[in-house]
């Protein structure tokens, strides 16, 4: 195995997790404004998010990345390219939890909502109250898969100039042609990190099971 | 008191009630029966605005609720902050309980004082707490409504329908999706609201539990009130033909 | 058949075009000379996966001919090779890094092409670079002629001028394309193809490092190119001196330091400075 | 060179590339589906091995990129003596991931089936093929028919990353078309045009397979 890839490697690999952590954050809070979007009484807001979700889901991440990733400096966001990195993978992921948080609202049974209004609840104690907690609980193994899906997809980030576990893969290949053994290596470190998010999402609907909720999985 | 005056409401070109004129006076417990589909359901939900309708008027001492006359004389609806507020002055309790799973027992009953009524943390948890004692619960303070019974459930239901303090409270059809023996529970803390002295409107099919605690009953048939009265009037000397096939066939 | 996609589709369609008409149409007032001169440092794009132009050594250092070229330049500006910062691309992402102005110059065994001249400007080349053949010893292949036959396979990069260059030397073998040059190297050594097309020191570096297995076939296909530095166009000021520097470099008064990283990384003397001078 | 002239001008390139782009898609979508009825099939059938070897196999190919598989087959089948194409490669290579993931949807498909039916299939005297192929599996594709669109959406974008082993379709056009006239925001933009026509034919498609469906 070619001498210091495994540090280039695990260097790489914290880069990719880096960014899939700013993504998943990001995307989150823009899913959550999404989500709100996809609800609200106004129609043109509502095409506005199909609209949306239509483009970032319509094409692919890799197509998105460059469309965006250069048409930023004409739009004079001076951004390196790991926060421009990080910027795309939110929109892209942004999307994604959007869809999933829509679908866990829309799994809260009616005869819910209708207690909850009986009880004059404001809007900001249904949401902090009923609508979080039952969305999350709901919605929790689609959302550890966009995480997933999250970490693999900044490995596009590399056409972009982002230093990060794939292009420090192919780097080291390029250099060294020892292509599956570095490509098997890069795989062993994707699987670390997405199946210990898989785990973790479950460990965490263990947890929220135990807390009493038996309610239908989204 | 509540008065009801010309409720009319549809579901899209099905007519369901065709005018309901009905007063329910303080402390008074009106029972609504009829075959299923009849709209005693829905006159229900209109009362609490969980439906909304077309025409007529609802007032609770003598507010009227829901809709307001427009600048252009129009019918518009109140803003959503009225709403709910006029909404706290009245309790719930579904045929499926609807507990939130997610919340313990004491949780479910203190959320509306807590959060709706801005109680205090310790006055919210005092009342929930003597309201769960008076329905036999004071046990399963911290159980999760998975870990309870039907008839626990819709105990708890009652009682967080109570917190609210309404004026009147409704309950619709809250024994019938019970097992035979969990009823006798539920039923016994509707007897034990009586003394409270609070308006209740009852949708059953059990006629018998309505003849023993209602003042008055509706019967109700293609979405009007066919027949009104107290429990010996209606149930004994009963007046109106589909009245009389509707209770043989219940008593058979 | 409900018409809810194809309205989106027109609507998406729309937003699209939107997107393409507010692209880079910054105005030239300011040359990106005096950009750089404020900014203190020079940020060059570059290819990461070229050796022996541009690629990563062990300690993922970005090292390489054309980065101590890049190197070269930053010493002139600010006397110091260390003000410089380099942005890596994949092939196709260098001309939209210098539109966009999100690069001043770039460099990476990037050759001079007429089409290309059209969205980027090139200074004249720094280095000479022609294209080779680097065939598998065992394809019994021994010289350009000889690939010519429709049993071969040829592995290119995914750049038009490949695809001319096989049409035009031989027609009759069958072609792969490829987006990086290790998967070039890695169809020959696999068996996928027979040989392949690189510029001739990458096609030596190979060869140098995969003796028992890989060789250089003799000439070149066509004439020497030219691999220059890319820059965005219209901006005289800044081409005229990057393109004074490239010439400096070449027969002038930087030839020495020229001369050292040519010797660095190719093993033997640049062509000498002035046709007269002999080494 | 304005937008639309230069779509006018290289708009056509696209064309077998967007053939490529769709063949792959189509024939991956098949095979991804069979391999996850099949991959059910064993984790349904096989007992306790079954089901962990499908499980394994789900996991290794859910939390790894695709390019791994795609280059494996590629580059070192020929050394073991199967040089296939690379059309082939690269659609086995999409279909062994989707087909993982396809096995989980249709998973997720068969606790929605109520326990009762098997016990009327056993009760009828069904033996387990047949209960499988008659009751289990026409119930199961027709739930999952909204979650095997949204999978196939992803396969179909997932086919850009087949331009690393020489297959000229949608993406590799774009970069080949960047290569030569330097304009990647015109290039990838009708790149974008074409993947999000693609993408609404595929989900069309498949609203109309649910809609058509008589027993749902």
């Amino acid at each position: 195995m070619p001498a210091g890839s495994l540090a280039l490697l695990t260097q790489g690999a914290m880069v990719s997790l880096l960014l899939a952590a700013g993504a998943i954050a990001g995307g989150t809070l823009l899913a959550i404004l999404l989500a709100a979007m996809a609800f609200s009484r106004l129609a043109a807001v509502r095409v506005v998010y199909r609209v949306y979700v239509y483009i970032v889901r319509g094409t692919p991440l890799l197509v998105l990345a460059l469309i965006l990733f250069y048409a930023m400096p004409a739009l004079d966001l001076r951004t390196g390219p790991y926060i421009a990195g990080t910027l795309v993978l939110i929109i892209y992921t942004g999307a994604l939890f959007a869809e999933v948080f829509r679908g866990g609202v829309l799994a809260i049974p009616r005869p819910q909502w209708e207690s909850a209004r009986s009880l004059g609840l404001p809007p900001l104690a249904m949401f902090r109250k009923i609508v979080v907690p039952l969305v999350t609980r709901y919605t929790l193994p689609s959302y550890v898969n966009v995480c997933v899906m999250t970490v693999k997809a900044s490995s596009v980030l590399s056409i972009i100039s982002v230093w990060e576990l794939t292009l420090a893969a192919r780097e080291i290949i390029e250099r060294t042609f020892a292509v599956f053994t570095i490509l098997g290596l890069a795989a062993a470190f994707y699987f670390v990190m997405c199946f210990g998010i898989d785990r973790l999402g479950r460990r965490l609907e263990r947890h929220l099971a135990l807390r009493g909720f038996a309610g239908v999985r989204a | 008191m509540i008065a009801i005056r010309g409720l009319q409401k549809s579901f899209g070109a099905l007519r369901v009630l065709y005018g309901i004129d009905l007063d329910i006076a303080d402390g008074e417990v009106v029972a609504l029966i009829g075959r299923s589909g009849c709209g005693k359901t829905t006159l229900l939900r209109c009362i609490n605005f969980l439906e909304e309708y077309e025409a007529g008027e609802i007032c609770l001492d003598g507010e009227p609720l829901w809709y307001r006359r427009g600048a252009d004389g129009g019918r518009r609806r109140v803003p959503e902050a009225e709403a709910r507020r006029m909404r706290q002055q009245m309790g719930i309790v579904f045929q499926q309980y609807n507990l939130f799973p997610h919340m313990t027992v004491l949780d479910n009953v203190v959320l509306g004082p807590r959060f709706s009524q801005a109680v205090s943390a310790p006055e919210a948890e005092a009342l929930g707490r003597r309201l769960l004692a008076r329905v036999g619960l004071e046990g399963k303070m911290s159980a999760y409504p998975a870990q309870l019974s039907g008839g626990q459930q819709q105990r708890v239901a009652i009682a967080r329908a109570l917190a609210m303090r309404p004026k009147v409270l409704l309950f619709d059809e809250i024994t019938s999706a019970l097992d035979p023996e969990l009823v006798g529970e539920v039923e016994d803390v509707i007897r034990s609201l009586l003394s409270d002295r609070i308006m209740m409107v009852l949708v059953t099919h059990a006629v018998g539990f309505a003849r023993e605690i209602a003042h008055r009953i509706a019967y109700i048939a293609d979405g009007a009130i066919a027949e009104l009265g107290t429990p010996s009037e209606v149930l004994d000397r009963p007046k109106d033909p589909g009245l009389k096939e509707f209770l043989r066939r219940v008593r058979s | 058949m409900n018409m809810g996609p194809v309205r989106q589709v027109l609507v998406a369609v729309v937003v699209a075009l939107l997107l393409a008409f507010s692209l880079p149409a910054a105005a030239q007032e300011k040359s990106r000379m005096d950009v750089v001169l404020e900014r203190g440092k020079l940020i060059v794009v570059t290819l990461t996966t070229v050796p022996p132009f541009a690629f990563t050594d062990e300690k993922g250092q970005l090292v390489g001919f054309d980065i101590d070229i890049a190197r070269l330049v930053a010493t002139a500006l600010f006397k110091d090779p260390n003000k410089v910062e380099f942005v890596s691309v994949t092939a196709e992402g260098r001309w939209p890094a210098i539109e966009s102005g999100r690069a001043d110059m770039g460099v990476g065994g990037t050759t001079t092409y007429p089409d290309r001249a059209i969205r980027v400007a090139f200074t004249r080349p720094f280095i000479d670079s022609g294209i080779s053949v680097l065939v598998g010893k065992k394809s019994g292949i021994k010289s350009i002629k000889d690939l010519d036959q429709d049993k071969y396979t040829i592995a290119n990069l995914n750049n038009p001028q490949m695809a001319d260059r096989a049409k035009r030397f031989f027609p009759k073998t069958k072609v792969l394309t490829f987006d990086t040059p290790a998967a070039q190297f890695l169809a020959v050594k696999s068996g996928r193809a027979n040989a392949l097309q690189i510029d001739t020191p990458s096609a030596e570096y190979w060869a140098a490092h995969n003796t028992d297995e890989m060789e250089v076939l003799p000439g070149l296909l066509g004439a020497s190119q030219n691999n220059g530095i890319f820059l965005r166009t219209g901006d005289f000021k800044w081409w005229l001196w990057l393109d004074t520097a490239v010439a400096e470099m070449r027969t002038g008064s930087w030839y020495p330091q020229y001369s050292e990283i040519y010797h660095k990384w190719f093993g033997k003397n640049p062509p000498p400075q002035k046709f007269y001078i002999q080494q | 060179m304005s937008f639309t002239r230069w779509v006018a001008i290289y708009g056509p390139t696209y064309a077998t590339a967007l053939v490529w782009t769709a063949i792959t898609a189509l024939a991956a979508a098949c095979g991804a589906i069979v391999w996850g009825c099949l991959l059910l099939l064993i984790r349904l059938s096989g007992g306790r091995w079954g089901a962990r070897a499908v499980d394994g196999y789900v996991q290794l190919f859910r939390n790894t990129p695709v390019l791994l598989p795609i280059y494996l087959i590629y580059f070192a089948f020929p050394l073991i003596g199967l040089p296939w194409p690379a059309v082939v490669c690269g659609t086995l290579a999409l279909i062994l991931q989707n087909g993982a993931y396809v096995s989980e949807i249709l998973r997720g498909s068969v606790n929605a089936i109520d326990r009762v039916q098997f016990d009327a299939a056993r009760s009828i005297g069904l033996a387990p093929w047949s209960t499988f192929q008659k009751i289990v599996l026409p119930q199961v594709l027709v739930y999952s028919i909204p979650a095997l669109g949204n999978q196939i959406v992803l396969l179909l974008k997932d086919t850009s990353l087949l331009s690393a082993i020489s297959i000229t379709e949608l993406t590799m056009q774009a970069k080949l078309l960047t290569e030569q006239t330097g304009a990647a925001y015109e290039a990838f933009i009708v790149v974008a045009v074409l993947y999000l026509l693609l993408v609404s034919g595929t989900e069309v498609a498949f609203r109309v397979t649910h809609r058509a469906v008589r027993w749902l």
